[in-house]
């Protein structure tokens, strides 16, 4: 073994954005074979992250040594551009690679027509670059820029069944994320008329609050959040996630919109930082709250797989905002925060990438007529319980962890004399139980007495991988020591 | 001060704004088409006053011109869409109960206009009134230009704008090219290209023309990317200019559509990407950082790379003009 | 070994049971069932004096003993079960049922043996539930509807004591830091154990109020089952309050007080009661209630005077195994109805196997009535009870009338029925009958020559006027009632007396609980209105989401996230 | 007086005037977009707020007394090259729309419970057509 | 890590097996009956490995960092050694019986896959070090557990399901929020004899209290506390071995045995009579085992007269640990065991009542015991087991208890025990008595001999054995309780440790 070496850490993420890109590149021009260029891709770029990682945390524990900036083309801020590379934006990398591999794997299976492959693998390969990219972005503008990559291909994606529903979801999806986009980069121009740089190291050490910055802040929040399909503005979510192909949804659900709200948080961990007031807290909180509320009532209203699953994201990610003013009175929280994301991300892909199966086998995706196919596909139907339950935060998966911590931060909240904390608490610990109802509602079928028939044979990837990602959704609660240390590599974050 | 340019100024605003609003207000998409166009070039003009040539160039160029035709054929694609169903022609696909009619009963009637006016004005002119307050509380800030001209010299170019794009901040414009190029792969994956809505077979007038618009398009378009190095223009601006010759040639024969070889068009729209990430690998490996030049490279560098940049940029605007993939890319 | 020896008395007749249990179709088994017994019956004659055996590691420790008291009530009752078990084996022989009635026999048997050789309060309350929930299976065997109703009565009260008991033992166990039995009484139980303890063994001796079960378990009853239930199993709470209540020198006057109240009440109502009947067994049953008032007045007495109790105690014992011999004898005769004999000598001794114990009941002299009630009454000539108390001999001498009235009556309903036999004499049942019906001589005789050291009783103790005088005042009043009285053929006061009315408050709470309609243990089905409900819900809530996802609202709703967000940076 | 010239020659500067034009046009921009419910209008909406932002970029980068920040012009350019490429895509959903509902006005609601989604992993597409299944191909031999 | 490993054999000795069941065919028969039985056999070899170890007094620890500051930890101490043998003995026969049960049936993976599931955690909330660790399994055996009530499929049994996990889901949600908070307080001790909070008491009076609650809250559904019982008689839809598994092995046990922690291990005996919380502890397990009696007496329905029984006699169990005085917790520790035998028993004799000749209702049990002798003497046996008479177990618990109680200086739950006990009798002894006395007049309905053939004993004989055994068993540990190594003798050596009592007894 050659031993890791905390210099090749520039080199590395520089590289890990020229690896991902290349592959991207090479499958738009050479379609005919994207898949298999996509797959070596896949594993390339999976290993090298981890490498990277390896390397990252190698390099600590001191989070100034193991957190890097790579000045692209050797310009330094504020004049070029900046890549980060810190324990927040290693740990997205992380998640990016398992959940993007799983779901490239699974496409394999997934989309196997000759032409629809030419068209899907570009695509999704610049989408996951687009990920890659957003997580090592270092500079405001640059930011918008990777959103654009993402959301351009997200959309292309969503719409790639081609049907009236995708093509609407589509569109309702690309129209938000133009106006979420536009929205932040007027956030980013403001910033940048008041302070005459771009770089986001550079603007945190500038920032204080004033009209601008609030503005900004405001903006740019809003933005992000319609991106992140936060309540209220999650409604093009499920439309979008139910209609696009399963894969597609495993990576819109699990990382695109991760993607959005990592970078809310990177915002208001940094340049916002000195803004955030304790009505803030209280308004984004409530938000969350009726986020799990509603997200929870509309997945069990749903009458559709794949929109139950959509709409679970929507309330999951309620617990996202619900930490908000848990950070305000515990700023290391955070770290919790990201680790339900990462948590969150692999428990949702493997939910979609399982409904992809039954869907595939059975030829729809209507709750109601699910049954047969579900009792007949009890690895699918495990796949989908044990990421469920990682939703539903229930030992021994990794969804126990983070709400054992959430769950913590918020006690820690009410033990600090917040009343309303008791609030915060509740609905973390309610979450699970409305979750638990709509996992149920899912899996419930697959035990009723009656009928069974398999349906369409699917492809052996469609049928191992959402378990095997389940699984590492499970098991991510042995990791949550290795997350959370990760995270602790974050210069300048509590 | 002058009282003159600050006139100018306002009536220019006014008349922006204003074409916008009717833009957004008219009842008819072809008239909204046309003032949008309006609007793009009175936006190139206000560029010119802010001294922003290029900008005002690549407005005209992109923001109106391209974006003008691509909204133009939208319109008349609709329209056909709209004359087929109306039709009812035999060979327009039989309603299907489960699909989008079963979705078309459902379709809700928007919301009744007084409904939204209200409050949509008020949020509008409150979120217009903050960012005109945080605009006003703001200082006169410096910006970037000390530092940009401060590396000019090492930066392989004489034109700031292009340095900045193609030097400083090459990765921005990298994945500018990205975007232009995933947007056509969106629409390539929405279906093979279909007809552009048929027309009485063109008269005299739009080849001859065209005869005589096509080498000079071509020639301006080098031109102006050669000018890049130093003065106003570039590749963007270079291709939406041979994009837009293209297009012409595109509409000049709309029944038969240049049948472009799969494999080269591929290799053309991903030009520009492909070389940009050679470079910038080549940078990688040379030790200048990703994306990065060594001084004495970065003019012919950047050269290479805005040709193939302008290449593709022109080709992915025609493709985009096209809409969907052509169908050799099936095969 | 000695604790082999102890342990073998109950296990013999248990692991028997166990086997015709398992292999029904034997018959070769069933012979065996009469001599289960028979351990028992050779431990009581053979067994040295002061056998014990400590088992540590069965039940908490097990402590197993033969004492005097245990001797005398092990012989009776084990040679009152071979007795009858031998009836039992030619009674039942045409039985389809009989190996049920077998496993349920021998399961009494050995919970009667054991509780006799317990000595710890564990081991008896397991024996005294063994025995109580086996007779059951002898109560119903006959599986009419009488058997049902007189088991469930008799099931209840079982139960009922067993609890009392067990809360009793608890409770003086807990008072006396260990369980044996002669600590536990040494302990002196008060309070609520010691009513606990009275109530529950009560329940068993069939003591005043709570004897009803006796009338109508009896008669329901098989013949030989009716026998040992009222010779020996009902003795087993009369020796538990002599094992457990405090009758040591301090005695407790209250506890007496009451005891004999209740036993001379029970004397007298018993017969009251009882005259009234008109089926034989019943009469017997009743009998049984009014002599175990008897036995329940001496251990009062035992109570009262505290100088006398190991006179006392010897007497009670002599009048339990008395009693046990003489009612299991004459229980066997009521099962003889369809043996009268054509023969003259025959006639003869069927006449006298029936008189004997009768006459014996009664206390007519040089039987072994006799001997126990003067045993009995014998301190009370030399002591001073005061109040109503000083009536205590007399009231004792007084209730031998009415046992002899109670008796007549016995005999003439239990004539009218009397058949010849009609394929010859079922000699095992004339030797099992025969041979219980000479002990009422016989037991005398040994006591007199074999008695145990604290009561001792001479010859002249077998005759006396107090006992003579009570039968010819009994026959007269007999007389006087067959003369003037019509019988009737159902009874004027019904089977079971108190039972009855039991029965009735339980029926009459029945009806009001079903009028109350207490909700069952499911809990109510969800209505279809809930239904509706969460249809109605969900509908609202598609609506709710639709109108969200109407663009207008899309982007009215992010106009206001932005002011909201600006408002609450605002706040600050 | 002297006060009140300054103040408004300052707020007439162009530093300020494009500005504020830019937020106006933002403003404009988001009301039509909420207002409109033809597609076409909404992109167009899209675009001029879009154009506001860029207008507030100029505007700020043109600012003080030296020559412009050649960053935020460079900025712009490639926000109007990501705002074209955005707008093309976003026509061709549309017409793509249009061409499978008949309308360009979006689909209401969540995804149907009765709206059957087809499954593109499945074998049932024809060969030639793609995803999407249109007249298109009628059209051409027409 | 001392011995470590043998912890995590035992946990997976149990796990592995059915993980590899899930995967397997259907019809691998014999492969499945293999790993299920020798997972049973190791699980149970390797208990009795750890047996002789902890009486040898040799440690034995493993944990594993969860969070930071925060692990999980398995440990072997005598109180986890009673439920870890009580229920790999139980498991084995369990496994045998379901076997046979569910011979010919479908979907035989997926149930004994989740089975062998339910027990490893049943292992591990044994063998849990510390409050997470046992909040974690816990919550794993709620989960397991739903697929194996909702198993037959019907409306009712998913029914059922959805109830059970309501009612769990919702309790475990309070748990984990009082287990969190506990930990926030006092950090992440394991589990302590004589309990770790006694630094709070000063302080967090109030508090402890409110987590007391709380704590009741989360455990007492399992084990179906009143008013937070419903579940359970709703939940006997379930197959027989499930049934058995809920009520005798693991999931109501595992309440009952959080219970006892939370009072031992964690406040600790001294501290909870202090704040006044056994009091009401103790008020609410009498009125449990009153209304479960009641509700027992309403049903006709076999298997739901013995989940009311269920209810109430697990009250036992609380009621022994709540008098917190010797000899009532060696009533209740005493009777997790003797509880969990008879119980087991009981329901498996109903399972082949129902298997054999389709009874479900004890008005049709008439007769029974002529057709089926051995199963009804098992059934008798348990059932004056539960009742409480010598020498069967029930008897050796409500001994003690009644002890405990006046040891207690609370003679009024021997008036409960007392009222228990009549209404135990009032409701167990009408089917034995229509079992062994009563009269059938029309023949046996036969299913499993329609479906299986004839058999050579009264029914299967993987139903027999384990009847036989839990009720033999059941029999033995009541009689020979005065032996060391009886579950007795085993609690008392407990009870001796945790109250530091130089010798007692009666």
């Amino acid at each position: 073994m050659i031993p890791a070496n905390p210099e090749w850490l520039p080199a590395g993420s520089a590289g890990l954005v020229a690896l991902s890109l290349g592959v991207a590149v090479l499958a738009t021009a050479w379609p005919r074979q994207a898949h298999r260029i996509g797959l070596l891709g896949a594993l390339a770029v999976t290993a090298w992250v981890l490498g990277l990682s390896a390397t990252f945390l190698h390099a600590g524990p001191d989070p100034e040594t193991a957190a890097t900036r790579v000045a692209l083309g050797g310009w330094e801020a504020p004049l070029g551009l900046m890549l980060q590379l810190d324990g927040l934006s290693m740990t997205l990398l992380v998640l990016t690679a398992v959940v993007a591999l799983a779901t490239s794997l699974y496409s394999l299976g997934y989309v196997h027509d000759r032409i629809e492959r030419r068209q899907f693998w570009p695509l999704w390969l610049w989408l996951w670059a687009g990920l890659n990219m957003l997580f090592l972005s270092g500079d405001a503008f640059n930011l918008y820029i990777t959103l654009e990559v993402v959301s351009l291909s997200a959309v292309a994606l969503v719409a790639f069944t081609g049907t009236a529903a995708a093509v609407s979801g589509a569109v309702r999806y690309l129209l938000v994320n133009i106006l979420g986009s536009l929205s932040f980069l007027m956030g980013v121009v403001l910033l940048f008329g008041e302070h005459g740089v771009l770089d986001l190291v550079l603007l945190e050490a500038r920032t204080e609050a004033g009209p601008t910055e609030r503005m900004a802040a405001v903006l740019m929040t809003a933005g992000l959040m319609l991106k992140a399909a936060l309540f209220p503005l999650h409604v093009w979510l499920a439309p979008a996630h139910g209609s696009a192909p399963a894969p597609v949804s495993a990576v819109l659900s699990g990382l695109v919109v991760t993607g959005s709200f990592y970078l809310i948080l990177r915002l208001w961990m940094g340049v916002f930082a000195p803004l955030a007031t304790p009505a803030f807290g209280i308004l984004v909180g409530l938000l969350g709250v009726g986020a799990l509320i509603w997200g929870s009532l509309q997945a069990l209203r749903a009458g559709r797989l794949k929109s139950i699953v959509a709409y679970s994201t929507v309330a999951q990610f309620g617990y996202l905002l619900v930490a908000f003013p848990l950070m305000l009175v515990d700023p290391g929280a955070w770290r919790v925060v990201v680790f339900f994301a990462v948590v969150h991300a692999l428990a949702k892909a493997s939910v979609f990438l399982a409904a992809g199966t039954l869907q595939h086998a059975a030829g729809h995706d209507r709750l109601a007529e699910l049954g047969a196919v579900l009792r007949a596909r009890p690895r699918t139907v495990f796949a989908l319980g044990l990421a469920g339950v990682s939703l539903m935060g229930l030992p021994f998966t990794g969804g126990f962890i983070a709400k054992y911590l959430l769950l913590e931060a918020g006690l820690g909240t009410v033990l600090a004399g917040s009343l309303i904390g008791v609030l915060w608490v509740l609905a973390i610990a309610g979450g699970g139980l409305l979750a638990a109802a709509y996992v149920l509602r899912m899996v419930a079928p697959a035990f009723h007495r009656g009928r069974r028939d398999a349906g369409e044979a699917v492809s052996p990837w469609m049928d191992w991988v959402p378990l095997a990602l389940a699984t590492v959704a499970a098991l991510a609660g042995l990791a949550g020591v290795l997350t959370l240390n990760t995270l602790a590599l974050t210069p300048g974050a509590p | 001060m002058n009282a003159l340019l600050v006139l100018f100024d306002l009536v220019l605003l006014a008349g922006i704004v204003g074409v916008a609003w009717r833009c957004l207000a008219s009842t008819d998409l072809f008239r909204a088409v046309v003032l949008f166009i309006t609007f793009g070039l009175l936006l190139a003009l206000a560029w010119v006053r802010l001294e922003a040539p290029d900008i005002a160039l690549a407005e005209a160029a992109i923001g109106a011109g391209i974006t003008g035709a691509l909204l133009l054929v939208t319109l008349e694609r609709l329209r056909s869409i709209m004359a087929e169903r109306r039709s009812g022609r035999p060979h327009s696909p039989p309603p299907d109960p489960t699909g989008p009619h079963a979705l078309l009963r459902a379709l809700h009637d928007p919301l009744p206009e007084h409904r939204t006016f209200l409050p949509a004005l008020s949020f509008a002119l409150v979120v217009g009134g903050l960012l005109v307050t945080a605009l006003w509380h703001q200082p006169q800030s410096v910006g970037l230009e000390p530092v940009v001209d401060a590396h000019m010299d090492v930066s392989g170019v004489d034109h700031p704008i292009t340095a900045v794009l193609l030097n400083f901040r090459a990765y921005d414009t990298f994945l500018e090219l990205a975007i232009v190029l995933i947007a056509l792969l969106g629409a390539w994956s929405l279906g093979r290209h279909d007809l552009i809505p048929a027309r009485p077979a063109p008269g005299p007038i739009l080849p001859g023309t065209l005869r005589l618009l096509v080498p000079v398009a071509v020639v301006t378009g080098v031109y102006v990317l050669w000018a890049g190095s130093h003065a106003p223009g570039g590749a963007f601006q270079a291709g939406a200019i041979l994009g837009a010759a293209g297009i012409l040639l595109v509409l000049a024969r709309p029944r038969q559509l240049p049948m472009a070889p799969a494999g080269p068009l591929r290799l053309g729209i991903s030009a520009g990407v492909a070389l940009f990430l050679l470079v910038g690998l080549y940078g990688l490996a040379a030790g200048h950082g990703f994306l990065g030049y060594a001084e004495a490279w970065a003019y012919p560098l950047i050269i290479l790379i805005e040709v193939a940049a302008t290449l593709s940029i022109a080709l992915t605007l025609v493709a985009l003009f096209v809409a969907g993939r052509p169908a050799g890319d099936d095969t | 070994m000695s604790g082999a020896a102890l342990l073998a008395v109950p296990l013999v007749p248990l692991l028997l049971a166990v086997f015709i249990g398992l292999r029904p179709g034997r018959a070769r088994l069933n012979r065996l069932v009469p001599w289960a017994a028979l351990p028992g019956l050779a431990l009581a004659a053979l067994a040295p004096p002061g056998l014990e055996a400590t088992l540590s590691g069965l039940l908490m420790g097990t402590h197993l003993a033969v004492d005097p008291t245990g001797r005398a009530f092990l012989g009776l009752t084990a040679g009152l079960w071979l007795a009858a078990g031998l009836f039992a084996l030619s009674d039942r022989r045409d039985d389809p049922r009989r190996h049920r009635f077998y496993v349920f026999w021998l399961l009494a048997l050995a919970g009667n043996l054991g509780l006799i050789l317990a000595q710890d309060a564990i081991a008896f309350y397991l024996f005294f539930s063994l025995m109580s929930l086996s007779a059951y299976g002898l109560v119903i065997h006959s599986g009419k509807p009488e058997a049902w109703r007189a088991g469930r009565v008799y099931l209840i009260l079982a139960v009922l004591g067993e609890v009392l008991l067990f809360a009793g033992l608890v409770l003086a166990v807990h008072a006396a830091g260990q369980s044996s039995l002669a600590a536990v009484a040494a302990a002196r139980p008060e309070g609520w154990a010691l009513v606990l303890l009275v109530l529950g063994l009560g329940i068993k001796a069939g003591m005043l109020p709570l004897h009803f079960w006796l009338p109508l378990a009896h008669p329901a009853a098989p013949v030989p089952a009716s026998a040992v239930l009222s010779g020996a199993m009902i003795k087993a709470g009369l020796l538990g309050w002599m094992r457990l209540l405090p009758i040591d020198a301090a005695g407790h006057a209250v506890l007496g007080e009451a005891l004999v109240l209740l036993g001379l009440a029970a004397a007298f109502l018993g017969v009251l009661v009882g005259v009234l009947q008109v089926r034989p067994k019943t009469l017997l049953a009743y009998s049984s209630i009014s002599q175990m008032g008897l036995m329940t007045t001496g251990i009062g007495l035992a109570l009262l005077l505290p100088e006398a109790r190991g006179w006392l105690l010897a007497a009670v014992t002599l009048y339990a195994v008395h009693h046990g011999l003489a009612k299991g004898a004459l229980f066997l005769t009521a099962g003889m109805q369809r043996q009268w004999p054509v023969t003259r000598p025959a006639r003869t001794a069927f006449a006298l196997f029936t008189l004997l114990p009768a006459l014996a009941l009664a206390g007519l002299p040089f039987t072994s009535g006799a001997l126990a009630k003067n045993a009995l009454k014998e301190p009370l000539a030399a002591e001073a009870l005061s109040g109503w108390l000083a009536h205590t001999e007399w009231l004792l001498t007084l209730a031998a009338a009415g046992t002899t009235v109670l008796l007549l009556r016995f005999l003439w309903r239990w004539r009218a029925d009397l058949e010849t036999a009609a394929d010859g004499l079922d000699r095992p049942r004339w030797w099992a009958w025969g041979g219980l019906s000479l002990m009422a001589l016989l037991l005398p005789l040994a006591t007199l020559l074999a008695g145990p050291t604290a009561l001792p009783l001479s010859v002249h103790d077998l005759y006396g006027s107090s006992l003579l005088w009570p039968v010819m005042l009994g026959l007269g009043l007999a007389l006087l009632a067959w003369r003037g009285v019509r019988d009737r053929e159902t009874p004027r006061v019904p089977e079971g007396d108190l039972a009855v009315l039991a029965e009735a408050a339980w029926d009459g709470a029945r009806r009001t609980r079903r009028r109350l309609a207490l909700p069952g243990p499911w809990p109510p089905r969800i209505p279809a209105r809930m239904r509706a409900l969460r249809l109605g819900a969900r509908r609202r809530l598609e609506a709710a989401e639709r109108m969200l996802t109407r663009w207008e609202t899309i982007g009215l709703l992010f106009s206001a996230a932005m002011l909201g967000l600006y408002l609450t940076l605002l706040a600050g | 007086m002297n006060g009140l010239a300054e103040t408004v020659a300052h707020t007439l500067a162009p530093g300020l005037l494009y500005p504020t034009g830019g937020a106006i046009l933002f403003a404009l921009g988001l009301y039509g977009l909420i207002r409109r419910h033809h597609l076409v209008l909404r992109i167009l909406a899209l675009n001029i707020m879009g154009s506001g932002v860029f207008m507030v970029l100029l505007g700020v980068a043109a600012r003080g007394e030296g020559p412009p920040d050649p960053v935020a012009q460079a900025l712009t350019l490639t926000g109007i090259v990501v705002a074209v490429s955005a707008t093309a895509f976003a026509l061709a959903l549309v017409v793509h729309l249009t061409r499978l509902t008949g309308h360009a006005v979006m689909l209401p609601g969540p995804p149907d419970d009765d709206a059957p989604v087809e499954d593109i992993s499945r074998e049932e597409h024809h060969a030639d057509g793609g995803p999407a299944e249109s007249s298109a191909g009628e059209d051409r031999s027409a | 890590m001392d011995g470590g490993w043998l912890l995590l054999a035992i946990l997976f000795s149990s796990l592995g097996p059915g993980i590899a069941i899930f995967f397997l065919p259907e019809h691998r028969q014999g492969l499945r009956t293999a790993l299920n039985l020798g997972g049973a056999g190791t699980k149970l070899a390797l208990v009795g490995v750890l047996l002789a170890g902890v009486l040898r007094g040799d440690e034995y620890h493993f944990s594993l960092p969860l969070m930071p500051g925060i692990d999980l930890v398995l440990a072997a101490d005598a109180l986890s050694l009673l439920f870890a043998s009580l229920s790999a003995v139980l498991w084995f026969v369990t496994t045998v019986y379901a076997i046979g049960y569910l011979e010919g049936s479908p979907r035989r993976s997926r149930f004994f896959g989740f089975f062998s599931l339910c027990v490893s955690a049943t292992v591990g909330i044994a063998l849990s070090g510390n409050l997470i660790t046992f909040l974690i399994f816990y919550e794993i055996l709620t989960l397991a557990t739903w697929p194996l009530v909702v198993h037959r499929g019907t409306p009712a049994a998913l029914r059922a399901g959805r109830l059970y996990l309501g009612y769990t889901l919702t309790s475990g949600l309070v748990l984990f929020t009082a287990i969190v908070w506990l930990t926030l307080l006092a950090g992440a001790e394991g589990f302590t004899p004589g309990g770790y909070l006694e630094g709070l008491a000063e302080t967090h009076a109030v508090t402890l209290q409110v987590l007391f609650v709380l704590l009741m809250v989360g455990f007492g559904v399992k084990a179906a506390l009143v008013p937070l019982h419903s579940w359970l008689p709703i939940a006997m839809v379930a197959p027989a071995p499930v049934s058995a598994l809920l009520h005798a092995v693991a999931v109501v046990k595992a309440g009952a045995f959080g219970i006892i922690r939370v009072v031992n291990d964690v406040y600790g005996a001294e501290l909870a009579i202090e704040l006044g919380l056994t009091a009401g502890l103790l008020v609410i397990a009498a009125v449990t085992i009153i209304y479960g009696s009641i509700q027992a007496l309403r049903t006709d329905d076999l298997k739901q007269r013995l989940a009311f029984s269920t209810v109430s006699q697990v009250s036992y169990i609380i009621l022994g640990v709540a008098l917190a005085g010797p000899l009532g917790v060696i009533g209740g520790l005493v009777h997790l065991v003797h509880q969990g035998i008879t119980k087991i028993t009981l329901f498996f004799c109903a399972g082949n009542f129902a298997e054999t000749l389709g009874i479900h209702r004890i008005s049709e049990l008439d007769g029974v015991g002529r057709r089926m002798p051995l199963t009804m003497l098992a059934f008798t046996a348990g059932a004056l087991g539960m009742i409480g008479l010598p020498p069967l177990a029930g008897f050796v618990t409500k001994w003690h208890l009644g002890l405990g109680a006046l040891e207690a200086g609370m003679p009024w739950i021997l008036g409960v025990l007392v009222l228990s006990s009549l209404l135990n009798a009032a409701y167990f002894l009408p089917p034995v008595i229509r079992g062994w006395l009563g009269e059938r007049r029309e023949p046996w309905h036969e299913p499993l001999q329609a479906h299986a053939g004839p058999t050579r004993f009264e029914t299967h004989w993987m139903l027999l054995f384990p009847v036989v055994f839990t009720a033999a068993l059941g029999l033995l540990v009541g009689l020979y309780a005065g032996l060391g190594l009886s579950p007795l003798g085993w609690v008392s050596l407990i009870v001796q440790r945790d109250y530091a009592l130089p010798e007692f007894g009666l």
